[in-house]
């Protein structure tokens, strides 16, 4: 984790509100892990803005972010243009673990502003030889994002709240039990990942999770969750974001 | 070279720049970004009698210029806390300054005794911006009585220097000065937080879980600021100023003022590196601004 | 058709925006931008007993999203504004408050009777953030009995309904509202200014003249709002709420906190167009938060 | 004066830290006169910024602005690239008087960025037949900026604190009885106000003064300065910036 300059060489609108960017350097890039963040400061704003890490390409030095313009640190960056420096802290928290000896197939469950982390864990089990099935949850047809990549990962299941794009519904309305898996992986709104972790309650997973930030380091306490055993509260900049699903009370 | 060394009572600090408490927990996080032992001192989280787990979340919430907590005293207990973080940053070549806090007058004196026996621990802060739960929620730090009371204890407990932090959130805060220093404080530390509120639209409720929580950053500079005019003015405890600290200008503005040496708390979220970048720029203010030492510029502010 | 209307004692608002007093001067200048008949109500600059000069220069100074300002009561005097400010905004169709000032309390008096033989003006605004000269300085805003005492004189002197505006520089703002109550004030204004400070670094100088001035801006919201929160569950009085206030969301934020009405200050400064551009907005905002009238947000802030 | 959205068609350096802009709008640069300023806000800055017209081309829609970076505000506008625009008041406060009948010969004295507003008044005197003679005094070389376009409009002294270019000293050091004027003009740091107002205070003349503000429209009465009659207090933005120099106590 350190805090450097990278240079945004990609922006795109990729849906209603949805930014996708690629950004460039020589350490975040070289060692970050699906499910991992960076932490983002923007001119006059206090506080960082956490992004998860969507997909590196250590290669070419670059990583993938993809992001919802929600209020007005999200709105100011997503008017920055190709070229410009993104001051950022990363990689930031622990990323999902896994283990590629003991699976062979995972169930990757995103919902909305949720998916982006997913995508880069995805195609890292896809190339251990994982077998892959993902659903995607969004409001609205106009907020589908990244259908077509998930495709490329192997089955993806899209749903919208207002079936005006894939099925009707909710992904855990989705979730029969036809899916066969060793683990899941989740991210997304609390409300989804806490109808999922209980659906789900006698698989094994991790899950992703959101929650207002200060230091975005682990020195402040802010962004603590309650856990089921006697550790107390953990810190989610820096226990994780990934939890097992088990461990947290949401 | 321009010298920045500060002697403070029971501290020798190489420069007046530490972190303030509660923005720096232990120091073990930020000792991954840079070496510790750059820092004057090191202000630790607050410590009560046991572990506390603070307050629900959220926790935090941005403002113009600035940002809302209310942790809420999370931290593990002062004997885990001597056990576990004391021993790392007594690693490292800085002075340690123990914040203390508690719900009540007792907590206060036990959590004061068992820091008296670390020998690594060279000062107290005295967090009085807690309620007390005995007097019903009523914070020890905006009663002038109730503040005099608990720096005495504290003061009786130990025998090192004891710093005692000011709340803003009076309308005197030269009496509150004046009631410490007569119990016997050995200097103070100024401004904790204003206390403030954010309300959520969609949710219709207090952004914070915790309804209030503490303003800090460079929206409250100015208070910062005036509040330890005042006081120098009138009390003659050495002041560790914190309040906005984002530059080393805003340091000298704090030294000017009349602060002894300064704590940077928000502005490290912002900027990890803060505190060494405004310590490696300090040598380079001081000099711009006509002076020859950190020590040539405290109190040298002009009032008449 | 979004319902904007508010009525308070002595005041049809057609709706809830109106200057703050000392940022709007007595209308004129800003006149000049838009027809002030489109504003629910003006608070005019604030008026003392014969002219005042006010403080010498600098009288602001920026912060971070703020501002400093000791202007210091440069007024005409109560006669000059009610022979030639008053006549002026009375050919609008809005609602008039006078600030009143003083450093006496029989000031105070003096100038709310002439002001009581002004049809045109329908509110009183109290300025009790002024020192009183006779005690020695000492703010009739930070001492409950000194408040009560000039409300009461007031109230006694005018039929007109008075306002107590409140400082936010005390420890207690509940204790303060409660005397003001007691005293029969018809409704608070809060919140007045924070005392700040800023020294300038070449000069190693206050940069206001004045040493301290008030600080306002966006970077004070967040007192405004827990302000008007703690006295909004303890007292019955109606509030117009104030501080930072930019945006018709801010506004909003002031509603749910408790706030009946609004004024805007320092907003102004930076657009002179922001109060129709508010008025504006707020049904678009009011809608998309749920709420079918200015009235219908009042207060709605959910605390449990 | 309104509130207008200006766009800014040109910026260049042209001296040590002080900018040159034009800036383009329908309703500002065709009423502008000599000696009236602009009041510009900048993003995340509580207060405007007043800045001195330097010059109109009013067929071309366009103002000048010449400015020195003096603080953060006027640091982050230097920053600013043709395309962007500018949110502007203005066009702000009264010019300098003149009655072209009246006046033949004028002295026109400017200090540092005092020189600015000099530069169109000149223009427009030139224009209407009076003879105008200025002298302009900076620090030192490296700031020293429009010495040719004042050459343009006649004799030109150039003084410098330093002596590194032009004359040695300060502007009052050059005004000996040798000048011949019928008034003369000025603005610059309150000190050389103050100096040359004792020194001239047998002349009639115009000074235009710079204060802190904060409406700069005169409503609140930030930006006073004394006056020698019973008006007490005028506004500088509103009643000025331009006064006559035997009215106002320096
Ligand atoms: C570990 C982590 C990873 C994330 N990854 C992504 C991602 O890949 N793509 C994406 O679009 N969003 C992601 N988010 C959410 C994203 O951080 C917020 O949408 C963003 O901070 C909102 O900022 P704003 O200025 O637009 O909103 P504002 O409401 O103006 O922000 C005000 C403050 O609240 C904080 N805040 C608001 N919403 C959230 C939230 N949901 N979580 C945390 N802080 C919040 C902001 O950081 C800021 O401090 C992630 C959050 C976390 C904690
Ligand atoms: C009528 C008038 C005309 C002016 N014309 C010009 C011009 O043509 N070219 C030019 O370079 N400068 C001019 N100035 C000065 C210019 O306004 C300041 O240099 C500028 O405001 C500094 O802003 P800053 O953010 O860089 O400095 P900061 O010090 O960061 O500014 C902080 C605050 O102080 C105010 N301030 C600082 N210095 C001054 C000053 N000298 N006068 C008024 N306010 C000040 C700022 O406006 C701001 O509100 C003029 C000033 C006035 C009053
Ligand atoms: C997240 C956070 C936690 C804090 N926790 C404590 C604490 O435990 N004890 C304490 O005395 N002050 C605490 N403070 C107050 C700071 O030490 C400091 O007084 C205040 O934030 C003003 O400085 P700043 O503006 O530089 O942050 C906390 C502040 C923040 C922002
Ligand atoms: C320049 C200036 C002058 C002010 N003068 C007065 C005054 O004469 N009387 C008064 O009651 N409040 C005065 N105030 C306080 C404002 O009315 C208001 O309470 C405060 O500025 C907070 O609102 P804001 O943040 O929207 O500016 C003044 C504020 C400013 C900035
Ligand atoms: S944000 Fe500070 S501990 Fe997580
Ligand atoms: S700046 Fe407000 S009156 Fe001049």
């Amino acid at each position: 984790m350190r805090k450097v300059e990278m240079k945004l060489v990609y922006a795109r609108q990729i849906a209603e509100d949805t930014i996708e960017m690629k950004l460039e350097d020589n350490y975040i890039t070289q060692i970050a892990e699906p499910g991992q963040f960076i932490y983002i400061a923007l001119p006059n704003f206090t506080l960082r803005r956490p992004i998860s890490i969507a997909d590196v390409d250590r290669e070419q030095k670059q990583l993938t972010i993809l992001f919802k313009i929600f209020g007005r640190g999200t709105a100011s960056f997503a008017a920055y243009e190709p070229g410009m420096i993104v001051d950022c802290i990363g990689p930031n928290g622990n990323g999902f673990p896994f283990d590629t000896d003991k699976m062979e197939k995972v169930l990757l469950i995103g919902g909305g502003i949720g998916v982006p982390p997913l995508y880069y864990l995805g195609k890292k089990l896809k190339s251990k030889g994982i077998e892959v099935t993902s659903i995607l949850g969004y409001q609205t047809a106009a907020q589908v994002f990244y259908e077509e990549e998930f495709n490329q990962l192997g089955e993806t299941i899209v749903v919208t709240d207002d079936g005006s794009y894939g099925e009707k519904g909710y992904v855990t309305d989705i979730i029969t039990d036809s899916f066969n898996f060793d683990l899941y992986y989740s991210c997304g709104p609390t409300g989804m990942l806490r109808a999922l972790t209980s659906k789900l309650q006698d698989k094994k997973g991790y899950i992703s999770l959101e929650e207002r930030m200060g230091c975005g380091v682990g020195a402040c306490a802010a962004c603590v969750v309650s856990t089921k055993n006697e550790q107390g509260y953990l810190k989610i900049c820096h226990d994780g974001p990934v939890f097992p699903a088990k461990e947290v009370i949401l | 070279m321009m010298d920045l060394q500060v002697k403070l009572p029971g501290l020798n600090l190489k420069n007046p720049v530490m972190p303030a408490s509660g923005c720096f927990g232990f120091g073990k996080e930020y000792s991954r970004f840079y070496d510790l032992s750059l820092l004057g001192a090191v202000m630790m989280k607050a410590a009560t009698g046991t572990e506390r787990l603070g307050n629900p979340t959220p926790r935090v919430a941005e403002t113009s210029s600035g940002m809302l907590n209310a942790i809420g005293l999370q931290n593990p207990g002062v004997d885990k806390i001597i056990a576990e973080e004391v021993p790392f940053l007594a690693q490292y070549d800085t002075e340690i300054i123990a914040n203390i806090a508690g719900s009540t007058i007792e907590e206060y004196k036990e959590v004061a005794k068992k820091f008296n026996d670390a020998p690594e621990v060279k000062a107290f802060e005295l967090n009085i911006s807690c309620p007390n739960v005995k007097e019903g929620g009523i914070q020890f730090g905006t009663d002038p009585d109730m503040a005099k009371e608990v720096t005495t204890i504290v003061k009786r407990a130990s025998d090192k220097p004891v710093y005692v932090k000011l709340s803003p959130n009076v309308s005197n805060i030269v009496a509150m000065a004046k009631a410490v220093e007569e119990a016997g404080a050995d200097g103070l530390t100024m401004i904790n937080t204003l206390t403030g509120m954010q309300i959520h639209l969609p949710s219709r409720r207090p952004l914070i879980a915790n309804k209030t929580g503490g303003l800090s950053g460079a929206a409250i500079k100015p208070i910062a600021i005036r509040m330890i005019y005042e006081v120098r003015e009138q009390v003659n405890l050495p002041i560790i100023g914190m309040g906005g600290i984002e530059t080393a200008e805003d340091v000298l503005e704090f030294l000017l003022a009349g602060a002894n040496a300064v704590a940077v708390g928000t502005a490290n979220f912002q900027n990890p590196l803060v505190m060494p970048e405004i310590i490696n720029e300090l040598p380079k203010t001081l000099e711009k601004y006509g002076f020859s030492s950190v020590h040539d510029a405290i109190g040298k502010a002009v009032f008449v």
